[in-house]
């Protein structure tokens, strides 16, 4: 009974599903911050599994994550502008909270690895988990108001 | 007529998804012990002194496949810009500039070497962590376009001249395909890996011809993607067509 | 252990599906397939495949989702002239 | 539990199948193939998966020392979805070809235009 796969499948469970909840119903905004929650419930989730199965290499996959899920935010957040600058979508409370969960997972890792180059890797992949998140929120919010030609 | 359309499609599906329910129980249960091909192929790659045996299938066991897979690439990618080229009655207006909120434009600005980097780690070390030719290339290409979203599109226009990315696809082509003749000159079959020393095991020099092939095929998905992306960019913010027409 | 962990994603991929399919408007079905994508992602490390997992990242959660959109947006904005003509 | 896999992977592609012959949008219509294929790498990778095994990549762990996964599946998925990407991206272009030339996306619009 692997505590980190338990976390993962509580974490991919609930967030998953708050996240196709999320997608499917409701406005155009609360579409678009949903997906962006999709990529800060996934990544922790996929950095525990790595630490649950005992593969260092599968840290690869959170860090590409970490990467292009808030690439695909912006995507959406550049070219769905029209729909989504009529009522603004500000989520900065479920950001926020997305964001402390991801944190103290990435600091539970840190604390079962150990200081080395695994940790190092571990706080970049924390590091732009957060960032992306909370950017990516940011441009939901308004970030491109005024892109008329893209 | 709708109706009898649906009533069709039903009794199709229905009779689809019994077959394969069907299919489904027959199959040996999830989670065997038998994987023949699996075995042998961890063997020959180890043999070889590949430590990804997923990238010592695809560019070792079966390069001849991917080379097919590649050409598919290539071919797909030829169609786009083929269908998506300007036609006589549209005109191309410049981009209007886009303005965008500060932290994104830096964020975009920041993250863009970072994925670059990422991308060209993950083709490097295809022979060994997972990762290989294909998701680097394709990372570094969507890396590029972080351009186009913190910027605007005619950032990413002077960054990215077109021409050298549909010439380094064309010469990543023929790089793969060298490589495999290569082999046939040394006297031994198409694409075989018994060109280079296969190295110590479990580093950046090991594995023989598989690392070059990854190279080859990584540069070749990321000139792809940028030339694709790139026509329907020009599609979606350029081309306009006659108002008249 | 871990074949709970299957289960549960597998049923999130499966109800991602439908949720895609359904969908019928598609800027909307471009959001629900790029979660769909990492939900694939997900589901292919919990079957212990991660260069699988890696290409349905790079692909799906940026690529893909992109050239839907620019699609959208290119016939979105031909519609526009016929749309205010109507 | 022993099929369930396979029968998700039937249950995607069934719905994938549904989506795709009753859409009226040809951008939909790409979007459901996407689910169509989807399906497959789902029972690819169902069929190589080991019990207690773990991916066949060696850059952390000792060969041999644990069970692994089926790595010609693992191959044959990775091709897959590269493919798939391009021959999306190819009928997305046709799709912007068709808009342009019919002026219109829907299936059943496009099959009254006659000549």
């Amino acid at each position: 009974m692997n505590g980190w796969i338990l976390a993962a499948t509580v974490a991919l469970g609930g967030g998953g599903a708050a996240v196709l909840w999320g997608v499917t119903t409701g406005p155009p905004a609360r579409r678009v911050i949903a997906q962006n929650l999709a990529t800060s419930a996934v990544c922790p989730a996929l950095l525990l599994l790595s630490q649950g199965y005992g593969r260092p290499a599968y840290v690869d996959l959170a860090l590409l994550l970490a990467l292009l899920g808030p690439v695909g935010t912006l995507v959406f957040a550049r070219l769905l502008c029209d729909d989504l600058s009529e009522e603004g979508a500000s989520a900065w409370a479920l950001t926020w909270t997305a964001a402390g969960l991801g944190a103290a997972a990435v600091v539970a890792l840190c604390v079962a690895v150990g200081p080395g180059r695994a940790m190092v890797k571990l706080l970049v992949v924390g590091a732009l988990l957060i960032s992306g998140n909370v950017i990516a929120s940011r441009a939901l919010a308004g970030g491109f108001r005024g892109v008329r030609g893209g | 007529m709708n109706r009898l359309r649906l009533w069709l499609l039903a009794v199709g599906g229905a009779g689809l998804a019994a077959l394969l329910v069907a299919a489904c129980l027959d199959l040996p249960g999830f989670g065997g012990r038998r994987h023949p091909y699996g075995d042998r192929a961890v063997q020959a790659s180890l043999a070889r002194h590949t430590a990804n045996t997923i990238s010592s299938v695809n560019f070792d066991q079966r390069a001849y496949d991917t080379l097919g897979e590649m050409s598919i690439l290539f071919a797909a990618v030829l169609g786009c810009v083929v269908l998506l080229r300007q036609a006589r009655d549209e005109h191309r207006d410049r981009p209007e500039p886009a303005e965008v909120a500060r932290p994104v434009r830096r964020y975009a600005l920041l993250v863009l070497p970072v994925a670059l980097v990422t991308g060209l780690y993950v083709v490097a070390h295809g022979q060994l962590s997972p990762g290989g030719g294909f998701q680097g290339g394709v990372v570094a290409a969507t890396a590029l376009h972080l351009l186009y979203l913190g910027a605007d599109y005619g950032a990413l226009e002077r960054v990215r001249p077109l021409g050298v990315y549909e010439t380094s696809d064309a010469v990543a082509v023929c790089a793969y395909l060298v490589l495999g003749l290569a082999s046939v000159l040394a006297g031994t079959a198409f694409l075989a890996n018994t060109l280079l020393p296969y190295g110590t095991f479990n580093t950046l020099s090991s594995g023989g011809t598989v690392p070059l092939l990854n190279a080859a095929i990584g540069m070749e998905v990321a000139s792809a993607v940028v030339v694709l992306l790139a026509h329907f960019l020009d599609q979606a913010v350029e081309i306009e067509e006659e108002q008249g027409s | 252990m871990s074949d709970a962990v299957i289960v549960v994603v597998l049923l999130l991929v499966a109800a991602c599906a439908t949720a895609a399919v359904v969908q019928r408007d598609p800027a909307r079905q471009a959001l629900v397939l790029s979660v769909l994508g990492v939900l694939l992602a997900a589901l292919f490390t919990v079957l212990q495949a991660p260069d699988v997992g890696l290409s349905q990242l790079a692909v799906g959660s940026a690529l893909t989702p992109l050239l839907i959109m620019l699609c959208v947006r290119k016939i979105r904005r031909r519609g526009r002239p016929k749309e205010d003509a109507r | 539990m022993h099929i369930l896999p396979y029968l998700v992977a039937a249950y995607v592609f069934v719905t994938g199948c549904y989506g795709l012959a009753t859409s009226r949008n040809l951008i939909h219509a790409v979007g459901c193939l996407a689910v169509c294929q989807s399906a497959t790498y789902v029972l690819l990778l169902a069929v190589g998966y080991r019990d207690g095994a773990t991916a066949p990549v060696f850059s952390d762990i000792a060969p041999g020392s644990r069970p692994v996964v089926d790595p010609v599946v693992q191959a044959l998925t990775l091709t897959d979805i590269v493919v798939g990407a391009t021959v999306t991206a190819l009928l997305l272009a046709l799709v912007l070809q068709i808009a342009k030339r019919h002026g219109t996306v829907d299936p059943d619009e496009l099959r009254e235009l006659r000549g």
